[in-house]
């Protein structure tokens, strides 16, 4: 209210750029957290500053990564999904399968992408147009999917599969194998169609409020599917890769410990778990630090429980500071 | 008159940025009402939190019956008898209307909850509003209206001696009103006193023997209704004389039919409605709550199913089509009854606020990405036109008030030049300021030949504003008025009819 | 502030570490010996861990080496298996060993290693797919193959037909399908038994015990149990005893049991003669073969692609007197 | 109204749905095997669904207040992880040392409550970060090693009173408890009101914060003594105890009609059948010797269904209020 005096433009000049340091200050915190483990890191441990090592980091991260970009998309909506990984790993044993009893790696690599597209689809139908709560419907899939892929492996990993997929999906570009390539270009046109796209917009006003997205027109419930098919497409891509990069596929390589991994690398990413804010490269940074978070302490010859301790505080930590700065302004 | 009961003295509150009261002084005698008036912001509901227990003041003291009190929950406020009737209802609609009711004051038997008891009490309460629900039904099987009966009998429990009335009949049928000031006369007969906070003018004067006027978070004047008009009443609200204009309505001569509604009907909601919209025209849609307005409303959008009928949209050249769902964004605006919930994306800016409903003509050369430069030229074109009063585009609507919040969604829709405007309550709890401003709009909207079709539960408001009245009940429009009629009629139509038909449901 | 909070914890850990390091600075003739276990839920991987430091130090005072053991453990998960491999031959260790928690994805990384001219031992997991350098472990299948062979032996003498029930391990672990395949194709040769149920156990005590509270329920003319270990192995007791078919041998109830592992919990039982016949399973000799696998391999030497240690039998009557059990040091 | 009317059928099926299909399940069991549908075999899924239903129990009052733990499994695991290394190094007896379990339990959940209610952090967030936390903390306490507990709480697991193992009639008693709980005392019917929506709880007057932290302490409680349970119930305590015992309960609680928007749901009788539907399940798979990696998915097509069927239950609601979307 008292703002109202003053005139409009003049304002703007002022009003604009100290709200954006606020937010991006905020956003920083993990940046700089990156930085500070990073440069301990390199100072600490022998071989850890070389480009071989950077690269490596982000290909043990490209999958992961991948699967949190899809997150991210559904965390914008004010969803959840939880069953990337199995969908991941489900997706993955078919095309193995389907390599092992001789198909061409091109075809298996679409039929994974089919595969999580379709999953995909079941979870955005349910959540869409059967009106399920999100963490329900994503719970129960998990549990189906990773149900499924463990049925039909006899829960032995699917072995076979010919060179030449992983030599070509695990290729070097230079020097950096494709699968970093992937994610990287997946990340930047996600916060390309994020932030400048209809449909990213939709995403964001659907998650910010869905009566009043409705209201205003937005096709609310293909916006929604539209999120989980993506998530599902970025499990397709994870499956792809995880596959070529272990060399098989099994049940195993979606567990749920990896649910939890996923999920705080977007919370850690600054993407908000009641929706409506959050970016793709956000999800990426989030990622990487929770590769690095466990990589540093391998690295540094902590125990093993170490990891487990730290990754939890820094989430809560995290998260706390968050909320702590949405209440201050 | 003996002295006050409740004494609220030198009470003062700062937000950050507002003085949300300076220094305000307020006194309720035993068995009467005062009617608290102000504008939105004027700080008549902080003040009403820190009497409840809501908000702690930062200075000033409370006395009751010659006590001091200082409420910190308001847990501790209805424990010494201070009641608050909110205006949106504070139930939880998954648990019985016992629940609801005894909800902070349970009877209880060795630590259990003694429910033969609780249910003696809240059937009292009831009965006293001349109401007797099975207290188990859930309540939100209940009628919204049927709900207020149940946050209303809930200050009935128990002893409160000063009950608050926020907004009370927003939501109630002119019967239950009605039922509301008789439950308020016997309340003030017991010697309970009430405050009773209201934009409903005319309210006042039935319900209220004092009033109290704030303004920017003071208090400007304090007097008996018997010695006040309602003139006098706007003038002190807004302290000054030019919204006082809004009583005056201004001939139209309406355009060509732009669109028929021909037997729409949606299963328990819409009754075989039909009727035309003339452009350049304000139609009043009036009813009571539930009849279908909204449901209507949203029909129309094609934001609801429609089982049975056509909406046919007639184009400049005469030729007529039937207006698909798809379509029907891109020729009506709709102003949702509750913008906080249905209309406005609070933490955005006014910007995204603004271009939500139009991105599709704000894309970069047919591409899916939008045109960054044109949304901000075109935004800003549409706050000034609006004169919404913000530090830049780039506010988070959260941060604006009432007013300028209701005109962020008018624009919105604007933008997409409707020819075809639905605003269902387009002024609920706005101040009377903003009040004019959204009518000047609607009036602009219909003068630039847009055909309006207005809802809200003040009659005065629709009446100053429609050129042709449209009665519902129950799903059904009943009857038509022209500009002429009066109040009387439209009162009867909707509610007389409902008379009957309420026994039914 | 929580902010503070973290970064406190992470740089302060960070620091402590540090220290460590700095004190283990590089000597001549170091071994950087990289160990990736899948997980840490089981005894034997402390048994092995400290067996390998101690006779590790041992052995390298005679052969003038020392080694440093950089351990890592992955989360149960391939995935994070196979990076924290990645971070072993990022860090340039001069050999791998790896327990494998997938015998499949394990190729991958050997082949990463392979990549980058590290030698690369699998250790007690096989690997299904890639070869590895060397395979150092106990031979499950022999494990199998003599425990199986036992059970006919003691079966036949006392003229019992069997009615078996198959306690399964988890079967992404090759020694669990090993030593089932084992004890299968033994009941095929002999037909000393049937297996009238499968339980699958995944390796959690919890299945340990409903599964063969279930299969005795299902099957009462079950008497004889194969488990594929004997770790957990409280909760068959338990499920035993509520079926009242916990006896020793002789006793009309007695349930023949032949296992695999002789893992600490199995002493007890053993000794009181509910087990019969178990096939041990030599963490210490395991880990000490590694130990000298690794030298030699660094040595240059030639190393034979599989070392299998041999298991001993473990019965109600020798038990107590055999020597060098790990299991006994690790009773919790 | 007639669009209430369409729904009541539906209601009914949707109420009483997943009891049908119980059922059926324990039908077919049946017909497989004899020695399913026995007294003996009754009492033993009673015996072994008895931590997993305290578990739950624990969590239900979470989920009612439309929050989310899914943190137990750790908590059973660090709090048992303590008292087991009590026991077993400091040769406490089992008593005193469950009592600090439950303690630790508590203290625990207080922690969640803290985050939650005090730093105002998500309660899915929280807890997936106390869940990574409590489970390094446990495997660093009991150095990740399986450990046999002694033998008296050992048989304390095989104990029977009458018919019935004790652990059966202790979910029993806690089952009852928080029914009495729930429907008699405020404390309860605060729960629901939180469930209802924070906002207007405050506003009404209810301690939302007080009551949000106390149903953590709960979960933690129960938790830690689900842990003892199960403990009791193996004979020895292993780093996978309580893995995956954070989806099985929230998976337990919605077949039993709990829902995650909070304010719904019932302890008595909707818990003990979510729990009866799983156990009966794995152990009916048991019995007709189904291979056994059909197991997960059969679990999670049920676990599916159900939570189907709550997301309908939520739909006819939505639709009686006339609210859209």
């Amino acid at each position: 209210m008292a703002i109202h005096s003053l005139p409009t433009e003049a304002s703007e000049v002022l009003a604009a750029p100290q709200r954006d340091l606020k937010g991006r200050a905020f956003r920083l915190i993990p940046v700089a957290l990156l930085i500070v483990i990073l440069g301990v890191l390199s100072a600490v441990v022998p071989y850890f500053l070389s480009l071989n090592n950077f690269i490596s980091i982000l290909m043990q991260s490209a999958a992961l990564g991948l699967m949190a970009l899809g997150l991210t998309a559904v965390l914008i909506t004010g969803g959840i999904d939880l069953s990337i990984p199995s969908l991941m790993s489900f997706s993955a044993v078919l095309g193995a399968m389907y390599m092992k009893a001789g198909g061409s790696p091109v075809v298996a690599s679409f039929l994974m992408l089919a595969v999580a597209l379709a999953g995909g689809c079941v979870n955005g139908l349910a959540v869409a147009w059967l009106k399920m709560i999100p963490f329900v419907v994503t719970l129960s899939t998990m549990a189906v999917f990773s149900g499924a892929s463990i049925w039909i492996t006899n829960a032995v990993s699917v072995t076979g599969i010919p060179r030449r997929f992983i030599t070509t999906v695990m290729a070097d570009v230079g020097v950096i194998p494709i699968p970093v390539i992937v994610f990287v270009v997946m990340t930047l046109l996600m916060q390309l169609l994020l932030t400048r796209s209809l449909y990213g917009r939709w995403l964001y006003a659907v998650g910010t409020n869905i009566r009043a997205a409705r209201v205003s027109g937005i096709p609310t419930q293909r916006v929604l599917f539209g999120a989980y098919v993506f998530s599902g497409l970025a499990a397709g891509l994870a499956a792809i890769i995880t596959t070529a990069w272990l060399g098989t596929a099994g049940g195993t390589i979606g567990s749920e410990g990896v649910v939890l991994d996923v999920v705080s690398s977007a919370v850690l990413g600054g993407v908000s778990i009641y929706g409506g804010a959050g970016t793709a490269v956000g999800a990426f940074v989030g990622t990487i630090l929770i590769k690095l978070i466990s990589n540093s302490l391998n690295f540094l010859q902590a125990s093993y429980y170490l990891v487990l301790v730290t990754k939890g505080v820094v989430i809560v930590a995290f998260v706390a500071v968050d909320s702590l700065f949405r209440r201050k302004s | 008159m003996s002295d006050p009961f409740l004494r609220m003295v030198d009470v003062r509150k700062r937000f950050p940025g507002v003085d949300a009261l300076k220094s305000v002084t307020l006194e309720a005698y035993a068995g009467e009402a005062v009617a608290l008036i102000g504008a939105n912001g004027a700080g008549k509901s902080t003040l009403m939190n820190v009497l409840g227990g809501v908000i702690a003041p930062d200075g000033g003291y409370i006395e009751i019956d010659g006590k001091r009190a200082a409420f910190r929950t308001p847990a501790e406020a209805s424990r010494d008898g201070v009641a608050f009737v909110h205006q949106e209802l504070a139930l939880m609609p998954t648990l019985n209307i016992l629940d609801n009711m005894l909800i902070t004051s349970f009877p209880r038997r060795k630590g259990l909850i003694d429910y033969r008891a609780g249910e003696e009490l809240c059937r009292n309460a009831l009965k006293q509003l001349g109401y007797d629900f099975p207290l188990r039904t859930r309540v939100r099987d209940l009628s919204p209206g049927d709900q207020q009966i149940v946050e209303i009998a809930r200050t009935l429990l128990g002893k409160s001696r000063i009950v608050i009335f926020d907004e009370p009949t927003s939501s109630l049928t002119s019967r239950e009103k009605e039922r509301l000031f008789e439950i308020i006369r016997i309340m003030k007969s017991r010697g309970t006193a009430i405050i009773y906070i209201t934009h409903l003018l005319d309210e006042v004067f039935t319900v209220c023997e004092r009033a109290v006027i704030m303004r920017n978070g003071a208090k400007v004047a304090e007097s008996r209704i018997a010695d006040l008009t309602r003139g006098q009443i706007v003038e002190k609200m807004i302290g000054s004389q030019e919204a006082v204009a809004y009583f005056q309505h201004h001939e139209r001569r309406p355009g060509e039919v732009l669109l028929t509604v021909e037997h729409l009907n949606r299963e328990g909601f819409l009754d075989d409605v039909s009727f035309t919209l003339r452009s350049g025209e304000v139609v009043g849609l009036w009813g009571l709550l539930g009849s279908g307005r909204t449901e209507l409303f949203r029909a129309l959008m094609g934001l609801d199913p429609i089982h049975r009928g056509r909406i046919r949209l007639h184009k400049p050249g005469s030729e007529v089509v039937d207006l698909s769902p798809q379509r029907a964004h891109s020729v009506m605006g709709m102003l949702t009854e509750d913008r906080r919930t249905d209309g406005l994306l609070l933490p955005m800016s006014i910007r995204l606020n603004m271009s939500i409903a139009n991105l599709k003509n704000l894309l970069y050369r047919g591409w899916p990405f939008v045109y960054r430069a044109r949304e901000e030229s075109v935004t800003r074109e549409y706050v000034k036109k609006l004169n919404i009063k913000s530090t830049s585009i780039e506010q988070r609507v959260a941060t604006l008030s009432g007013g300028n919040q209701q005109k962020v969604v008018v624009g919105r829709w604007l933008q997409t030049k409707p020819l075809i405007f639905l605003l269902d309550e387009p002024t609920r709890g706005l101040d009377v300021e903003a009040k004019a401003e959204l009518h000047a709009i609607v009036a602009n909207m219909a003068d630039a030949g847009a055909a309006v079709v207005i809802v809200s539960s003040d009659l005065d408001e629709i009446m100053s504003l429609s050129d042709r009245y449209l009665v519902m009940v129950r799903g059904r429009i009943v009857k038509e008025y022209s500009a002429l009629a009066t109040k009387h009629e439209l009162l009867a139509t909707a509610s007389g009819i409902s008379a009957q038909a309420e026994g039914v449901g | 502030m929580p902010k503070l909070r973290i970064l406190c914890s992470v740089v302060s850990a960070v620091l402590m570490l540090t220290a460590g390091q700095a004190l283990a600075a590089p000597k001549p003739k170091v071994i950087r010996v990289g160990v990736s276990y899948n997980e840490k839920i089981h005894s034997q991987i402390q048994a092995w861990t400290d067996e390998m430091e101690k006779f590790g130090k041992a052995y390298g005072q005679q052969h003038n080496v020392s080694f440093k053991w950089i351990v890592n453990v992955a989360n149960g998960d391939p995935s994070t298996q196979a990076s924290n491999i990645q971070d072993l031959i990022n860090q340039h260790v001069d050999v791998i060993v790896a327990r494998a928690e997938d015998a499949a994805a394990i190729g991958a990384s050997i082949d990463a290693a392979h990549k980058a001219h590290i030698p690369f031992i699998t250790f007690d997991r096989q690997s299904s797919t890639v070869q590895p350098d060397v395979h150092v472990g106990g031979d499950s299948f022999a494990q199998g193959i003599t425990a199986a062979n036992a059970a006919v032996e003691l079966l036949k003498k006392n003229g019992v037909q069997g009615k078996a029930i198959e306690l399964l391990g988890d079967l992404k672990d090759m020694n669990a399908v090993l030593r089932s395949q084992a004890w299968h194709q033994v009941e095929a040769a002999s037909k000393a038994w049937t297996t009238v149920a499968q339980v699958p156990t995944d390796w959690k005590p919890e299945n340990f015990y409903t599964g063969t509270a279930n299969a005795l329920a299902a099957h009462p003319e079950a008497n004889v149990i194969f488990a594929a270990s004997d770790f957990a192995f409280d909760g068959v007791l338990k499920a035993l005893k509520e079926a009242n078919r916990l006896a020793p041998a002789g006793d009309p109830r007695h349930v023949w049991m032949f296992t695999c592992d002789v893992q600490p919990q199995a002493l007890e039982p053993l000794t009181k003669g509910y087990i019969d016949v178990a096939a041990s399973y030599e963490a210490y000799a395991q880990a000490d073969a590694l130990v000298t696998v690794i030298a030699e391999l660094l040595a240059g030497q030639k190393v034979q692609g599989t070392h299998l240690v041999p298991g001993r039998l473990f019965t109600p009557q020798n038990t107590a007197a055999m020597p060098a059990v790990w299991s006994r040091d690790y009773k919790d | 109204m007639a669009a209430k009317e369409r729904f009541t059928l539906g209601r009914f099926l949707l109420s009483y749905g997943f009891v049908l299909t119980l059922i059926a399940i324990v039908v077919l069991c049946s017909i497989a095997s004899p020695a399913f549908f026995t007294f003996k075999n009754a009492l033993f899924i009673l015996h072994a669904s008895a931590p997993t239903m305290i578990l739950a129990t624990g969590v239900a009052f979470v989920l009612m207040t439309g929050k989310m733990d899914i943190s137990i499994g750790s908590t059973a695991y660090l709090s048992a992880g303590v008292g087991i290394m009590l026991m077993v190094h400091a040769h406490m007896s089992p008593l005193p040392a469950c009592l600090i379990i439950f303690a630790i339990g508590a203290l625990l959940g207080a922690v969640n409550g803290f985050i939650v209610v005090v730093l105002r952090v998500n309660p899915l967030i929280t807890t997936l970060g106390t869940f990574f936390t409590f489970r390094g903390l446990a495997l660093q306490i009991t150095n990740s090693l399986t450990i046999s507990i002694p033998s008296d709480l050992g048989e304390f697991g095989s104990i029977r009173v009458g018919p019935f193992f004790l652990d059966t009639l202790i979910a029993g008693v806690v089952l009852a408890a928080y029914h009495l709980v729930h429907t008699r005392t405020v404390f309860g019917r605060y729960v629901m009101a939180v469930g209802n929506g924070v906002d207007v709880a405050q506003k009404v007057g209810v301690p939302v914060d007080r009551t949000t932290f106390l149903t953590f302490v709960l979960a933690g409680l129960m938790a830690s003594v689900g842990g003892v349970l199960t403990m009791a119930q193996v004979g020895s305590i292993s780093p996978s105890l309580g893995q995956g015992y954070e989806f099985t309960a929230i998976a337990l609680l919605v077949i039993g009609g709990v829902s995650l928007f909070g304010g719904e749901g019932t302890i008595l009788p909707g818990i003990v059948l979510g729990a009866l539907t799983l156990t009966i399940i794995q152990s009916g798979l048991n019995f007709v010797g189904a291979s056994p990696f059909v197991y997960p998915l059969v679990r999670g097509g049920i676990i599916f269904v159900a939570m189907y069927a709550d997301s309908l239950k939520n739909a006819v609601a939505r639709k009686v209020r006339l609210i859209p979307e």
